[in-house]
C-alpha cells in the first residue's frame, strides 16, 4: 500500500460501546482504492461493530472516521449509501413478503415518468446481476423461503448493484459453497480492477489468502496489525488474532466404532430430498457434505422431527421415532445443534441458565415445581465445561458474540447427554480459537461413544473430522465415502454429479 | 477439558431484582392511589367500598389470568367478552329449560371450553394470526349469543345461587367470588412461574422457532391456553349472570379491551415473552380503584377513561423514555478487563 | 359540592340539612333525559335538595348502571332517581342502596316493583300504546302494513308498550286492516336506528307507517325519511322531543307525534323522592303528596305514580315548545 | 453513476445456469403473468363473494339494488367504513394497527357540528379542511408515540382510543348536534349524487384510488410494505422508518377525520357515542380484504372490497330473511372464512415452490 495516495477509507482509534459493553475500543483500518482488504479477528473482536460504524448503523463514540480523505459522521445507513459505501451485513436482512427484485432495489428503485417506479427495468437489471453472479434466481419470487445461501446471494447482488466506491462484506461466504464463492471472488476482483476498495471479513483463511492483498488483524476490539498478504502466513495471523498459539485445527482422534445408533431408511420429502438412507454408529462422526442448498439441513431437520417427511422411517437405537416431534426425538436420545443459532438455537432474550437448562428442565421439576435455583444448579456445570464467557447465569445471550452463543447452544444439548448429536454448521462464523475447541470437543464426545452427524459447508472441516462422509446432491445421497477415500476431488465430484449429467 | 469455570447465579443483588421491576412499580402506584383515596376521597374508607370494588373487577381479574399467559406467548384473545356473553346466554337458556343452575353452569363452562378450543385450533394448529381470528370469533360468539336470546332476557334464577354470587365471606366485606379467584390465581402463578409449561410459554413468546427446536410443543401449549381462556371467561360469564340475575346476549360488551388494558398496564409486553402475574393483578386493581374513587368524587366516566388511557401509554413509554434520558446523561465507560465478556450485559428479561 | 339553598328543613347531618339526590338516567347524552334532569333540578331547588346527574355513556350494557348505584350507596345519599336499563340486573344493587338507607325511585323505565320504593310512570302503557296506534291509524287511513322501531331489545318500557300495541291491534276492530309486519331495534343509537329504518323500508316495500316509541329512534327515522323517496308515502309517528322533530314536522315528513313533558316527569320524580326522604309518604298505595305546580299526586297500586296522558305535538303547536 | 453500471461488465454473465437453482425464472409473458396474478389474487376471491351476496339479495328483493333508495344506500352505506379501512390498511401494512379511529371520528363529527353552530359563516370546504386537519393531528400524536418511542401501536392506540373518546365526552357532555343545527346544503351532501353515484361514494373512491396508486407505484408506497415486512431490515436499508410510520398514522387519522364530517352530513345527528366500536369493524374489513395482520402484504383495494362486503352483508341479511340479531355471527364467519382462505392460498404457493424445486431435481 502506497501511503501517498489518500485512502478510500481510514479509521483511527474508533471506539463504540453499548451501554456497559465495550464492543470496539480502538479500531483502526486503512483501505486503499483498488485493493481488497481482509479484516480478521476472533468472534467478538469487533469486526461487525466496526463495519456497522462505517455503514452508519452505529454512531462511533470516539476516534476519526475519514472517507476519501474528509472526516464524515453517518447518522443512518442512507448517509453511507449516498457516500458510496455498500455493505453486506453478517446476518442477511431481507423483506420476506417482497419479491427478490424489490429486495434488491428497495429505497432506490429506478423511477420513470412521474416518479413511477419502473418494474420492468429493475427485473431486467436484477436478472443481469444474477447472470453476473452466475446464479439462477427468479427475481419475481418472494424472498420468503429462500435458504440462507440464496439470501446471502441477494445481499451480494444488492451490494454490487450499488456500484459503490467502497464495498464491505461481513462474512459473505459463511453460507456459500465453493462454486458460489469462486463467482463472488471473480466479481470482487473485477471490482478491484475497476479501482474500487473492498473490505472482506471471513474466518476462512484459505479464502482470505486467496482473495485479499492486505490483512488487518483485530483483537478485543482493538487494532493489532496490518500486513501485505505475501509477507505473512496463516499461523502468524492466527497467533496475532488469538494472542496465543493454537493447537491443530482438526484433532480427530480415532474412536472405536460401535453398533448403529441412528438408522434412516428411504426418507423423502417432496421438493426437498428423496429416498435418503444412512446409519450413524456409536463413536462415529458422519459428515454430511454437499453444496449449499443441497438439502442437508432439511434432512437433519426431518430426522430430528422439526419438519415432517412424506415417506421413510427414522430409528434410534432400534426404536422407531415418531415423525414431526422433536420431543420424541429428544426423549429417544437425539440432540440437534441447528444451523442458525440466533433464530433456532437460542432464546437470545432468555438467560444463559434458562437456555442451557431448556431441554432438560422437565426433569428438574420437583413435585411438579420448577425453580430458577434448580435451573442454575443444572446449567452451571455445563456452561462451565464449554467455558461460556459470561459473568452470571442470568445474563441474556443476546449481546454475546457468535462463538460464545454457539457454546451455549452446544452446552444446552450436551446437558441432555444424548446418544446422537446432529450438528449443523458447527463452526459457521466462529473464530479459530473457539473452532478448535469445538472440534476437540466433538472428537472427545465421539471417543466417549457418542454418535455424531455433522453438516458442514467447509470441506476441510468435513474431511478433517469425519470418519465417513455422506455427500448430498439436490436432495439425494450421491456418495458414502470412508475417511480414507474422502478426498476433496471425490467429494466435489459426488456433490456435483447430477449437475454434470444434466449440463 | 481444563478445570471448568463456575459462575455466580445472579448479576444483580436480590433487592435490585425484586424492587426495580415494572411489576413493583405498578404495585407501588396502586398502593399509593389507595392510600391517597383513603385520605382524601369521601366515603372511600366506607365498609362497602371493598365489596363493590372487588365485585366490579372480579370478572376482569378472572379473565386477566389466562389472558396474561396468552399475551406472553405473543398471541391475543379478543373474544373473551363474547364468550362471557355466550356462556351467560347458555346458562340462562338451559336454566329456563329446567336445568338446575349448577348443571347449566357446568354446560356453560364446557361451551366456553369449546369456544376456546376453536380459537386455539385455528391459531395453534392452522397457524392463523390470533388478532384476526379472535376479532372473527368476537363477532361470531357475540352474534350467536344475541341471536339465541334475541330481545329476551332470562332473569329467573334460583335465589340460592344469585345470593351466593353477591354474598360476602362471613361478616367480612370480601365477596365470595374471591375464593375461586384466589384459587385460580395461585394455580396460574404456579403454572406460569414454577413449571416447565410456564417456561415454554415464555420461550414461545421470545422465539417460538427456537422453542420448537428445543422440544416445546408450541401448538399444544397455545391451544391449551386458549381453552383455559375460554373456560375462565365462561366462569366469569356465569358469575356475571348470577350477580346481576340476568342472562343477556349483550352482557359484558367491550370488556375485552378493559382486560387487555389491565394486563398491559400490569407490565406484560404485547410482543410476548415478558410479564408476571402479580403485576397484572395489581394492574386490574389499580384501574378498579381509580374508577371507584373518581365515581365517589362525582367525576364523570370520561375523565376515568382519559386517566386509564394515559396510564396505559405511560406504562409502555416509561421504559424507552427512561433509557433515552439515561443516554443523555454523562456516562463514563469503565474499561472492562475482559472485553469479550461484557462486564455487565443486559440481564435476561424473564 | 352542595350549593346551599336557603330553604332549610333544619334536619341534621348529611350535606348540611339538604336532601341529597342522585339522578341516574339510562345513559348520558340523551336529550330526553337531559330535559327530565333539567326539570328535576328545578324541582330540587323548590324542595331544597341537591341533585347530581351521573350515568353510563351508553345504555347498551345492562349492568352499566350498577357501579353508579353502588357509589350512591357508599355515599349514603338520601335518594336515587333511576331509569332502569334492565328490570332485573340492577335490582340487587338497588337493594344494597336501600339497605344503606337510600330511597330509590324509578322513573320512565321501571324495575321489578319489589326492587324500588316508587315508580313515576309518564303515562299508562295502555295510554301510550293507544295514543300511538291512534296517530298512525289516522295518518295511514286505518289500513296497511306498519312496523315498530324500538330502542334496546330489553328496554322494559319499550317492550311493555309494544306488547300493548300488539294486543290492541288484535282486539280493536278499528285496526282490523292494520298489520304489524316487523319490529326492529335501534338501541337508541342514531346510526343504528337510521340504518334499521332503511332496512325496514327496503324489506317491506308496501310499508305504510312506522311507530318509533323512542326519541332517538323517531328522530333518526325522520332524518332518513326526509331524504328518501318514501317521504310522504310512509308515515312516521311515535315519541319524540319537539326540538329534535321540529324540522321534520315543518318539512312534512312527520304529521304528528306524542310525548309527555320529560321535564315534568323529572320534577315529579324529585318531589316524590323528597316526600319519601322527609317521611311525608312511605310509598304505600293511597299516599298523596304535593308536586309544586304539577299539583297533588296519589300513589297507585305497586307503588306507581302516574304523571298523566301523553300530549300530541303537530305543526300547529310545535312552535310553542322548547325541549 | 447510475445503478445500471454494475451489469455492463464483461464477465461471468455467460455463466452456465447449471447452478443449484430454486425456481426457474418465470417465462410467462407480462400479459399472461398479469392475468394469472389477478386471477389468483385475494381481492378477486372476495370481490366474487360480494357480487354473489348482492345478486342473491337482489333476486330476493330487487329493491335491494333497483330502487332509488336501494341503489343509493348500496353505494353510500359502505363509503364511511371504506375510508376507515383504507387508512387502517396502510397502518396495518406497516405492521401497526390504529384502534383510535372510532374516537377520532367522533371528535371530528362533533367538531363539524360545533363549527356550523358557532361559526355560521364558515364555508363547507373550510369545515372539511379543519376536520381533516384535526384528524391528522390526532393521528400524528399516535404516530409520534409509536415511531419515536417505538412501542407497540396496539397499546398506544388503545390508550388514545380511551383518551380521545374521553375528550369527546367531556367536550360534548350530553349535548348533541341535531339535523336542525346544520346547514341544509351540507346535509344535502349526504345524499347528493352525480350520475346516480352518491357524492360520499365518489369522495371515498377518489381517496381509495389515490392511496392505491401511491402504494403501488411510488417509492414511498413500497417502503410501507418493506417496513411492515421487516422493520429491522428496513432500518439497515436506510429507509426512514419513522417518517413512514408517522405518515401512515397521519393518513389514518386524517381519513378518520374526513369520515367524521361525512358521518355528520349523512346522519345529521351527532352524539358523543358516535363510532364507538367501529375500529374493530375497520380492522375486520382490512383482514377480510386480505391484508396480512402482521404487515408487509395486501392492498387497499382488498381492504375496500372487504369494507364493502361487511356492510353489504349486513344490508342483505334481512332481505335473505335472517333476523338481524344474527348479523354479527355471519360477519364473524365471514372474517374467519377470509383468513382461512388466505392460508389456503399461501399453502398453495408454498406447494408450488416445492414442485418448482422438484422440476429442477
Ligand atoms: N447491539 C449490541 N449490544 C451490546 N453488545 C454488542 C452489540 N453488538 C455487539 N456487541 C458486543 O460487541 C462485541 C463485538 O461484537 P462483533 O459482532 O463486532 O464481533 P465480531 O468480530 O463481528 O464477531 P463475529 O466474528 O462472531 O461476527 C461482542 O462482545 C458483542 O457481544
Ligand atoms: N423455508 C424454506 N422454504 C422453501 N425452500 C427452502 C426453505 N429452506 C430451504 N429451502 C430450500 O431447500 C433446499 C435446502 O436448503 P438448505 O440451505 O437448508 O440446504 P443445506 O444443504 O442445509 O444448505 P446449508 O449449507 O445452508 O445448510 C434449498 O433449495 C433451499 O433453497
Ligand atoms: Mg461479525
Ligand atoms: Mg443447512
Amino acid at each position: 500500500m502506497t501511503g501517498s495516495s489518500t485512502p478510500v477509507l481510514e479509521l483511527r482509534d474508533v471506539s463504540k460501546s453499548f451501554g456497559p459493553v465495550v464492543a470496539l475500543r480502538a479500531g483502526s483500518l486503512r483501505v486503499e482504492a483498488g485493493s481488497i482488504h481482509a479484516l480478521v479477528g476472533e468472534n467478538g473482536a469487533g469486526k461487525s461493530t466496526l463495519v456497522k460504524v462505517v455503514a452508519g448503523v452505529h454512531r462511533r463514540d470516539g476516534g476519526d472516521f475519514l472517507l476519501g480523505g474528509d472526516s464524515v459522521d453517518f447518522g443512518s445507513t442512507s448517509d453511507s449509501k449516498d457516500a458510496g459505501v455498500a455493505v453486506i451485513y453478517q446476518e442477511p436482512t431481507l423483506f420476506p413478503d417482497l419479491s427478490v427484485m424489490e429486495n434488491i432495489f428497495m429505497g432506490r428503485q429506478i423511477v420513470g415518468r412521474g416518479r413511477r417506479i419502473d418494474r420492468a427495468a429493475m427485473y431486467a437489471e436484477a436478472e443481469g446481476l444474477f447472470g453476473r453472479l452466475g446464479v439462477d434466481l427468479d427475481p419475481r419470487r418472494p424472498a420468503r423461503g429462500l435458504s440462507i445461501a440464496d439470501q446471502q446471494i441477494i445481499e451480494i447482488a444488492k451490494a454490487i448493484s450499488l456500484d459503490a466506491r467502497l464495498l464491505i462484506m461481513d462474512e459473505p461466504t459463511a453460507a456459500l459453497s465453493g462454486v458460489e464463492v469462486e463467482r463472488l471472488f471473480a466479481v470482487a476482483r473485477s471490482l478491484r480492477d475497476e479501482g474500487r476498495a473492498l473490505v472482506f471479513i471471513s474466518h476462512r483463511f484459505d479464502e482470505v489468502f486467496d482473495l485479499c492483498d492486505t490483512i488487518t488483524v483485530m483483537r478485543d476490539g482493538s487494532y493489532v496489525a496490518t500486513h501485505r498478504t505475501e509477507d505473512t502466513s496463516s499461523p502468524a495471523i492466527v497467533a496475532e488474532m488469538v494472542g496465543r498459539e493454537v493447537a491443530d485445527l482438526f484433532p480427530k482422534t480415532p474412536a472405536e466404532i460401535g453398533e448403529p445408533v441412528l438408522e434412516v431408511e428411504g426418507l423423502q420429502s417432496r421438493g426437498v430430498f428423496h429416498d435418503v438412507s444412512f446409519t450413524v454408529r456409536r463413536g462415529e462422526i458422519v459428515g454430511l457434505a454437499g453444496l449449499v442448498g443441497a438439502g442437508r439441513s432439511e434432512i437433519a431437520r426431518a430426522v430430528f422431527g422439526v419438519d415432517g417427511y412424506d415417506a421413510g422411517r427414522v430409528r434410534l437405537n432400534g426404536r422407531e421415532i415418531r415423525r414431526r416431534s422433536p420431543r420424541a426425538a429428544i426423549d429417544a436420545g437425539m440432540a440437534f445443534v441447528p444451523e442458525d443459532r440466533r433464530a433456532q438455537g437460542l432464546v437470545t432474550e432468555a438467560s444463559v441458565a434458562r437456555n442451557v437448562a431448556s431441554v432438560i428442565r422437565g426433569g428438574l421439576a420437583r413435585a411438579g415445581l420448577l425453580t430458577t435455583g434448580a435451573e442454575n444448579r443444572a446449567a452451571g456445570p455445563w456452561a462451565g465445561r464449554l467455558e461460556v464467557k459470561t459473568n452470571a447465569l442470568d445474563m441474556s445471550a443476546r449481546t454475546m458474540s457468535g462463538g460464545n452463543q454457539q457454546k451455549v447452544v452446544i452446552a444446552k444439548w450436551l446437558a441432555t447427554e444424548p446418544d446422537l448429536l446432529i450438528i449443523d454448521e458447527p463452526t459457521r462464523g466462529i473464530d479459530v480459537g473457539t473452532k478448535s475447541e469445538v472440534h476437540r470437543l466433538l472428537s472427545e464426545l465421539a471417543g466417549q461413544g457418542m454418535a455424531i452427524l455433522m453438516i458442514s459447508s467447509e470441506l476441510p472441516e468435513v474431511l478433517g473430522m469425519a470418519d465417513r462422509v455422506l455427500v448430498v446432491c439436490e436432495g439425494r445421497i450421491t456418495a458414502d465415502l470412508p475417511r480414507a477415500d474422502a478426498t476433496p476431488e471425490a467429494v466435489m465430484h459426488a456433490a456435483t454429479r447430477q449437475l454434470e449429467v444434466a449440463g | 477439558m481444563t478445570s471448568p469455570r463456575t459462575y455466580s447465579d445472579f448479576s444483580q443483588p436480590l433487592w435490585r431484582r425484586v424492587l426495580l421491576t415494572r411489576e413493583m412499580a405498578v404495585i407501588v402506584l396502586t398502593v399509593a392511589v389507595v392510600l391517597y383515596s383513603l385520605a382524601n376521597v369521601p366515603n372511600f374508607d366506607g365498609p362497602l367500598t371493598v365489596k363493590f370494588l372487588l365485585q366490579d373487577i372480579a370478572p376482569i381479574l378472572l379473565i386477566a389470568l389466562p389472558m396474561t399467559l396468552i399475551i406472553i406467548t405473543g398471541e391475543i384473545d379478543l373474544s373473551v367478552a363474547s364468550i362471557v356473553g355466550l356462556s351467560s346466554v347458555m346458562l340462562g337458556v338451559l336454566h329456563d329449560n329446567g336445568l338446575s343452575v349448577p348443571v347449566a353452569a357446568l354446560l356453560a363452562l364446557l361451551l366456553g371450553a369449546a369456544c376456546g378450543a376453536l380459537n386455539g385450533f385455528l391459531i395453534a394448529y392452522v397457524g392463523l394470526p390470533s388478532l384476526a381470528v379472535t376479532i372473527g370469533t368476537l363477532a361470531l360468539f357475540r352474534g350467536i349469543a344475541v341471536g339465541l336470546l334475541g330481545t329476551k332476557a332470562v332473569t329467573e334464577f334460583t335465589e340460592r345461587w344469585t345470593d351466593l354470587a353477591t354474598d360476602t365471606l362471613g361478616s367480612s366485606n370480601i365477596p365470595v367470588v374471591m375464593v375461586p379467584f384466589v384459587v385460580l390465581a395461585i394455580g396460574f402463578s404456579l403454572l406460569l412461574h414454577f413449571s416447565t409449561f410456564g417456561r415454554g410459554v415464555y420461550d414461545i413468546g421470545l422465539n417460538d422457532e427456537a422453542a420448537h427446536f428445543t422440544g416445546v410443543n408450541v401448538a399444544r401449549t397455545k391451544w391449551i391456553l386458549f381453552v383455559l381462556s375460554g373456560v375462565v371467561s365462561a366462569f366469569a360469564g356465569v358469575y356475571y349472570t348470577l350477580r346481576f340475575g340476568s342472562a343477556r346476549g349483550d352482557n359484558a360488551t367491550g370488556m375485552e379491551l378493559q382486560v387487555i388494558a389491565a394486563v398491559l398496564l400490569g407490565g406484560v409486553s404485547i410482543f410476548g415473552g415478558r410479564g408476571r402475574l402479580h403485576g397484572v393483578i395489581a394492574g386490574v386493581v389499580l384501574i378498579g380503584v381509580i374508577a371507584s374513587a373518581l365515581r365517589l368524587e362525582g367525576v364523570t366516566v370520561n375523565v376515568t377513561n382519559i386517566i386509564i388511557g394515559l396510564l396505559l401509554i405511560a406504562s409502555v413509554i416509561s421504559t424507552p423514555l427512561l433509557s433515552w434520558v439515561a443516554t443523555r446523561l454523562p456516562r463514563k465507560a469503565p474499561p472492562s478487563e475482559e472485553p469479550t465478556t461484557p462486564k455487565q450485559a443486559t440481564p435476561a428479561g424473564v | 359540592g352542595s350549593e346551599d339553598s336557603g330553604s332549610d328543613s333544619g334536619g341534621e347531618s348529611d350535606g348540611g340539612g339538604d336532601v341529597s339526590l342522585t339522578m341516574l338516567p339510562k345513559n348520558l347524552g340523551n336529550p330526553y333525559f337531559d330535559t327530565s334532569t333539567t326539570g328535576a333540578e328545578a324541582a330540587a331547588e323548590e324542595v331544597g335538595a341537591t341533585i347530581e346527574q351521573v350515568g353510563p355513556e351508553t345504555g347498551d350494557d345492562p349492568a352499566g348502571q350498577v357501579p353508579f348505584i353502588n357509589t350512591v350507596a357508599q355515599q349514603g345519599e338520601d335518594g336515587l332517581i333511576v331509569s332502569a336499563n334492565d328490570p332485573e340486573a340492577i335490582c340487587d344493587a338497588i337493594g344494597e342502596a336501600r339497605d344503606a338507607g337510600v330511597k330509590v325511585v324509578t322513573f320512565d323505565s321501571d324495575t321489578n316493583p319489589e326492587c324500588r320504593d316508587l315508580f313515576i310512570n309518564q303515562a299508562t302503557s295502555e295510554g301510550i300504546a293507544a295514543k300511538q296506534l291512534e296517530l298512525i291509524s289516522e295518518q295511514i287511513g286505518g289500513a296497511g302494513e306498519i312496523a315498530i322501531l324500538s330502542a334496546a331489545a330489553n328496554a322494559t318500557n319499550q317492550n311493555a308498550w309494544i306488547e300493548m300495541m300488539e294486543a290492541e291491534l288484535e282486539s280493536n276492530p278499528d285496526y282490523a286492516d292494520i298489520e304489524l309486519v316487523d319490529t326492529v331495534y335501534g338501541d337508541d343509537q342514531d346510526q343504528k336506528s337510521f340504518d334499521q329504518t332503511e332496512a325496514l323500508l327496503q324489506n317491506h316495500p308496501d310499508l305504510k307507517g312506522i311507530i318509533s316509541p323512542t326519541t332517538v329512534g323517531i328522530a333518526a327515522a325522520a332524518r332518513y325519511l326526509s331524504e328518501s323517496e318514501a317521504k310522504g308515502k310512509v308515515m312516521l309517528t311515535g315519541l319524540g322531543t319537539p326540538n329534535q322533530m321540529r324540522p321534520f314536522v315543518e318539512d312534512g315528513t312527520v304529521e304528528a307525534f306524542a310525548l309527555w313533558n320529560p321535564a315534568d316527569l323529572g320534577s315529579l320524580a324529585v318531589y316524590a323522592t323528597a316526600a319519601l326522604v322527609n317521611g311525608d309518604i312511605t310509598g304505600e298505595e293511597g299516599d298523596t303528596f304535593e308536586a309544586g305546580e304539577l299539583g297533588e299526586f296519589e300513589v297507585g297500586p305497586d307503588g306507581v305514580v302516574l304523571l298523566g296522558e301523553p300530549f300530541t305535538f303537530n305543526a300547529d303547536n310545535i312552535a310553542d315548545f322548547d325541549f | 453513476m447510475t445503478p445500471h453500471a454494475g451489469i455492463r461488465h464483461p464477465d461471468g454473465t455467460e455463466a452456465s445456469t447449471s447452478e443449484v437453482l430454486l425456481v426457474e425464472p418465470s417465462t410467462l409473458s407480462p400479459a399472461r403473468r398479469m392475468a394469472t396474478t389477478v386471477l389468483r389474487s385475494r381481492e378477486l376471491s372476495i370481490f366474487l363473494v360480494l357480487v354473489a351476496v348482492t345478486v342473491v339479495a337482489t333476486l330476493k328483493n330487487e329493491s335491494f339494488l333497483f330502487s332509488a333508495d336501494g341503489w343509493r344506500n348500496f353505494w353510500v352505506n359502505p363509503s364511511l367504513l371504506l375510508l376507515l379501512a383504507v387508512g387502517q390498511a396502510v397502518v396495518v401494512i406497516t405492521r401497526n394497527v390504529d384502534l383510535s379511529v372510532g374516537s377520532v371520528m367522533a371528535l371530528t363529527a362533533y367538531l363539524t357540528g360545533r363549527l356550523f353552530i358557532d361559526q355560521p359563516g364558515l364555508p363547507i370546504v373550510a369545515v372539511f379542511a379543519i376536520c381533516i386537519l384535526a384528524g391528522a393531528v390526532l393521528g400524528l400524536v399516535n404516530g409520534m408515540l409509536v415511531a419515536y418511542f417505538n412501542v407497540p401501536s396496539l397499546v398506544i392506540t388503545l390508550g388514545t382510543l380511551y383518551i380521545y373518546r374521553g375528550i369527546v365526552l367531556s367536550w360534548a357532555g350530553s349535548d348533541r348536534i341535531n339535523a336542525g343545527d346544520l346547514p341544509s346544503d351540507f346535509l344535502a351532501l349526504g345524499n347528493k349524487a352525480i350520475l346516480t353515484i352518491p357524492v360520499l361514494t365518489i369522495i371515498a373512491m377518489a381517496v381509495l384510488a389515490a392511496v392505491g396508486y401511491y402504494l403501488y407505484t411510488a417509492r414511498g408506497g413500497r417502503e410501507f410494505y418493506a417496513i411492515g415486512s421487516d422493520p429491522d431490515a428496513a432500518v439497515l436499508y436506510g429507509l426512514n422508518v419513522r417518517r413512514r410510520v408517522l405518515a401512515a398514522f397521519v393518513l389514518s387519522g386524517a381519513l378518520a377525520g374526513l369520515v367524521g364530517v361525512l358521518y355528520t352530513a349523512r346522519y345529521g345527528t351527532v352524539s358523543s357515542g358516535v363510532g364507538s366500536g367501529i375500529e374493530l369493524q375497520a380492522v375486520a374489513a382490512v383482514v377480510v380484504g386480505g391484508v396480512a395482520i402482521f404487515g408487509g402484504s395486501g392492498t387497499v383495494w382488498g381492504a375496500a372490497i372487504g369494507a364493502f362486503l361487511l356492510v353489504t352483508i349486513n344490508r342483505a341479511l334481512p332481505s335473505l330473511g335472517i333476523e338481524d340479531f344474527w348479523q354479527r355471527a355471519v360477519v364473524g364467519v365471514l372474517i374467519l372464512g377470509a383468513i382461512v382462505l388466505d392460508r389456503l392460498l399461501a399453502n398453495r404457493q408454498a406447494r408450488k415452490l416445492a414442485e418448482a424445486r422438484e422440476m429442477t431435481t
